[in-house]
């Protein structure tokens, strides 16, 4: 079984006593001691020192906490990966929230950091700045309007 | 003692007051916007009224919609709780007038304690110190004056204002000029009020605040102090007591000034004094008075060894505070961690989210205080705290260790949590010899390098990431979550025929 | 400090101490039979060893095992808990002969306080108060003369005794010979010994306890009394500190005479002396001394504001204990509550089962020492406690306030418990007064009450159980329990295939 | 849908906004607030007091805690009514446990009351007593036996 997380390539191969899970040229013997489904929990040894990890399924993420250590890792196909558009053009919302004011108008010339528009989530004041020069090509949302994260919200060109 | 309470708030506050009405025998009523309508405020309530949209404005800060609510169902009073409305005066007159009863101070003391330029000529004349300074200067000659007879830095800041806004230090004379003009810009923008006032800068400060609590009949004492200086945006996180800062004489001192600024507005029910403490002069100033339950009020139910939410209720139901301040010491140290949906390695942006997995630490001398549970839904719309991790040891060091633990313990999955970063603040020789200050975390604690060290997964990680895959995934967990939730809205009847 | 510790034992005393090395950063090797191969303490510890079959001369009770499995999981120390080997000088021994620590007193301390003739005779030595009797007689008018001397009623019973067995209450001259020849019978027939001893029988008795705590460096203090006369089949159900019996004129005396009586054992680690305590005389007097932690120490740390559990293992790594007498005061009340699978209604009778549900208590103020969790089996072969209930408040009617609150919140489907039946314990007015003596609740409290009260169903339960057949019933509640159970041994290699 | 709880019949009929729950010629309307599947709880209403309970089903036991007091009721069917033996010459474990010992032999005549053999169970011995004067017919089991709740240990004639 060939895995893919945060751009690590893994391989994990059943063996009789547990697996051997193989990366950076590696491989690691481990031994399963306890799973439990309903909790998420499972308990291995790796080269005999044991573990306890806590991993929650959430899409493609997996939220694993490992000695009080909490961390998230996505699991990517090679197809789709390098996907990730990174363009400074359209600007989305970091986190879920309100917005609170738009400080510009379509067609209108900004500079780099220039406050476009302003978020409010959780009691927090979030300023949405320009990430180059450039001019507003299209506002995708009002005052007041709520967005999800990652939704884009502003489009600029150059 | 009430018959029904009506708790105006949500998340851990609304459970930690339902829980002390369970134990008075007091019937709850809880109250909920649409995003909380799952809650687990609500489904902890005798019985929950729904007040509408998810906007505070709709729901959590309708006055209206609260005490007819109140009345509605037969509430004889109305717990605010923190936040939201609990230091609004309006609101607490309305809610007097409407023949309810407030729990909290008198209309009147949340309002003299409500204007900070007000409040602290009011400390000044009530013998408070206050940090040194001047209000209603207008001329730059003026306050050219006033900043050499202070001694640089000094403080600019807006006699309106709050949240940092009209800010400015200026650490010399030359500075002084554009200081004023960009503050007096600010504050205008910001109040509509110009006014400035200039007082002494404190760099290193620590945030000491002092818990009062007094009944209606004019008995009044402090239960200590709270060291509050871990604090991010201006927010705290990490709360513990005794504060390592003080000496006793300092503590005695302090507490009766807390008490004395509290008697000066005839203060009454639980509140609490905010104080500078500058540790390189040891002097103390007034900050604010918060008029209502603090946030952090377990650690000192902890080490004063009194249930405050309980007597909130007992003395707003007319009952004597029975104790005077000879009464009370402190026993232990106690350690309060405030767990967000949060992630300081993005600037603390919040996170939201579907909890996943939550798991809390147990054990003696560990308390948790929480306003949430797994599979419950982590909104946008309010603040980002799921829960409050307290312990209790015999000393300071005991505690820590009993707090590091506890974090290792406590596992949130859904939603990015700062559990990880409260271990680092924990494990910093500077949190251990008690040196953090208000502004340590901005300046001293390296978050860039919490977030570097967290880019490469360890082989343990991707170990357990990949056994996930092989053992868990695609199995029946994902299933069964799903059958398991619940719907409180139209539960059963469309899955479930009847056998006869 | 030790790296690592092997705690011989299981269920909620095993969860605790691991709690306490957890937090002192000591690993953690559980032992376990066949039948708690599934365990909460087994999951808990960094690392398990199987011991044997469930019996417990087989596993728990196997001392040979036992030693076996700390040297070979590299344990440096053996933390016995309380009951099975706890009180055994010889596995004591064996353990510092393994070249192990033994976390609890000297061999030589457990062996002087292990027999009740011997420590009687020890302890009167020593100045500290037994009940006036004698021992080593053997005419008939000798005891008849000691009887005089005492005063009717007197006690009989076996000098080698335990367990009620050979003990003989005679309320006069007449009925002597009978109880002599009884009780000899009954003794010979134990125990092979038929000697008896003879004292003064205290009808209306307390259960009054002391907690003592000393370092190997020979310091050793008292921490206050427990309250314990709420038992059935002399068994503990309801422990309380402070003792509602007691003054602070008795409490310094009999604290003292616990000192005493320690200190004449060369006592260190934590201990109990056991007083029986006649409120009708204030008279006090020794009645054993038990060589352990106590199932009830919880009460003690609220209250003393001490972790024991942390104490126990620091000293046995021979810190010095840094505390004196003085440095101690009572805060609070605390109250125990014992959570037992057994039916009140039958005369205690021990139920067993799968838990199939189990939902604990919490809030401020409330602690659970639990050794069980949902899902996990009762089984016939240990003791019935399921958990302890262990609440803080100010005083002792806001804690039994919060212990009934506490109580009701306590949910466990599966076995019966006696849950109900400690809130009608606490409910009584006996109780609210102070009254219980160790007899009382055979002798008043009417169990046949309870019993007859639970005969009819509530409309409410009726109701209840209808709409749990209308609503959960043939749903998926039974599948889904069956599917996230875990199987320790054979686990996801049957059922999961890989997908590649 | 009729129902036999502890030997009382109920009969519950769905409305349009709850149920109809009936029994001893009385009609109790029933309104559902919230049923949680995963921890068995139903909260309700009875002419409009909110109630809650927490229900565990256990072969045909049901286990309901309702305002913090538990007990147990057991569902029966019309056709087994009645169908429990009430002999006093068998005599059966009260709960589960190992037999200690064994006091009497086959053919034995026993008076009422006497002990005819000890268990053990939960550090706690339990004597198992004729429960009228007889024959000892069968004996069961023997020392150091485990034995289940309701096993029968022995068999007495008269």
């Amino acid at each position: 079984m060939k895995l893919l997380f945060d751009s690590q390539p893994i391989e994990i191969v059943p063996t009789p006593n547990g697996y051997d899970v193989l990366f950076d040229g590696q491989t690691h013997p481990v031994e399963i001691a306890r799973l439990d489904k309903a909790s998420g929990q499972i308990e291995f040894r790796i080269g005999g020192i044991a573990q306890s990890a806590y991993i929650s399924f959430d899409g493609a993420k997996r939220w694993i906490t490992l000695n009080g250590q909490t961390r998230m890792l996505t699991k990517t196909s090679t197809a789709r990966r390098g996907a990730r558009q990174d363009s400074t053009a359209g600007l989305t919302a970091p986190m879920p929230g309100q917005v609170r004011s738009v400080a510009v108008g379509v067609g209108e010339a900004v500079k780099k950091g220039q406050t476009l528009l302003t978020m409010e989530a959780m009691k927090m004041e979030i300023k949405i700045q320009a990430l180059m020069d450039g001019k507003i090509k299209t506002i995708f949302v009002a005052p007041g309007a709520t967005v999800e994260r990652e939704q884009t919200l502003v489009e600029m060109a150059e | 003692m009430f018959t029904k309470i009506l708790i105006a708030n949500r998340g851990e506050i609304a459970m930690r007051i339902m829980r002390a009405c369970q134990e008075l025998g007091v019937k709850t009523v809880a109250v909920y916007s649409d995003a909380d309508q799952n809650a687990l405020h609500v489904q902890f309530a005798d019985e929950a009224v729904h007040l509408g949209a998810s906007a505070p404005k709709e729901s959590y800060l309708n006055r209206d919609k609260l005490i007819q609510a109140a009345l509605h169902s037969g509430a004889e009073a109305i717990h605010p709780g923190y936040g939201f409305l609990s230091e609004n005066a309006a609101f607490a007159a309305a809610v007097e007038s409407a023949k309810l009863k407030f729990i909290g101070p008198s209309a009147d003391s949340i309002r003299a304690m409500g204007d900070k330029a007000e409040s602290k000529i009011l400390m000044k004349k009530a013998g408070v110190p206050t940090v040194p300074g001047f209000e209603g200067l207008e001329t730059e000659a003026e306050f050219k004056q006033a900043a050499q007879e202070i001694g640089y830095p000094v403080l600019i800041k807006a006699s309106a204002g709050g949240g940092g806004k009209g800010m400015r230090v200026v650490s010399q004379e030359s500075e002084l000029q554009d200081a004023l003009e960009l503050a007096r810009g600010e504050a205008l923008n910001s109040f509509g009020d110009e006014r400035l006032l200039i007082e002494k800068y404190i760099a290193a400060a620590h945030h000491v605040e002092f818990q009062v609590f007094g009944d209606e009949q004019g008995n009044l004492i402090h239960l200590f102090e709270r060291e509050c200086s871990v604090q991010r945006r201006h927010q705290k996180i990490i709360e513990e007591t005794p504060s390592p800062v003080l000496t006793s004489e300092l503590r005695e001192q302090m507490g009766a000034a807390a008490v004395q600024a509290a008697k000066a507005v005839n203060y009454f029910n639980a509140g609490t004094i905010e104080f500078i403490f500058d540790p390189s002069s040891a002097q103390y100033y007034f900050l604010e008075m918060n008029t209502r339950l603090q946030v952090e009020h377990p650690v000192t139910e902890l080490v004063a060894g009194i249930d405050l939410a309980q007597w909130q209720i007992r003395v707003a139901a007319g009952e004597k505070f029975p104790f005077q301040q000879k009464d009370f010491m402190q026993r232990g140290h106690a350690i309060e961690c405030r767990v967000y949906a949060e992630d300081p390695a993005s600037g603390f942006l919040p996170s939201t989210g579907k909890l996943l997995q939550f798991i809390e630490p147990h054990g003696p001398g560990v308390r948790v205080d929480s306003g949430f549970a797994k599979g419950k839904t982590v909104t946008h719309f309010y603040d980002p705290l799921l829960a409050k991790l307290i312990v209790h040891a015999e000393n300071r060091e005991t505690a820590i260790q009993k707090m590091q633990n506890a974090l290792k313990n406590f596992i949130v999955h859904g939603v990015v949590t700062n559990v990880d970063f409260m271990q680092a603040v924990l494990a910093h020789p500077d949190f251990a010899s008690g040196q953090v200050t208000t502004r340590w975390v901005e300046t001293v604690l390296a978050v860039a390098d919490l977030a570097v060290e967290k880019n490469k997964p360890t082989p343990e990680q991707l170990i357990s990431a990949a056994l996930a895959e092989a053992t868990l995934a695609n199995s029946s967990i994902a299933a069964v979550e799903r059958r398991n939730e619940s719907d409180p809205y139209s539960p059963w009847r469309q899955t479930n025929g009847f056998r006869n």
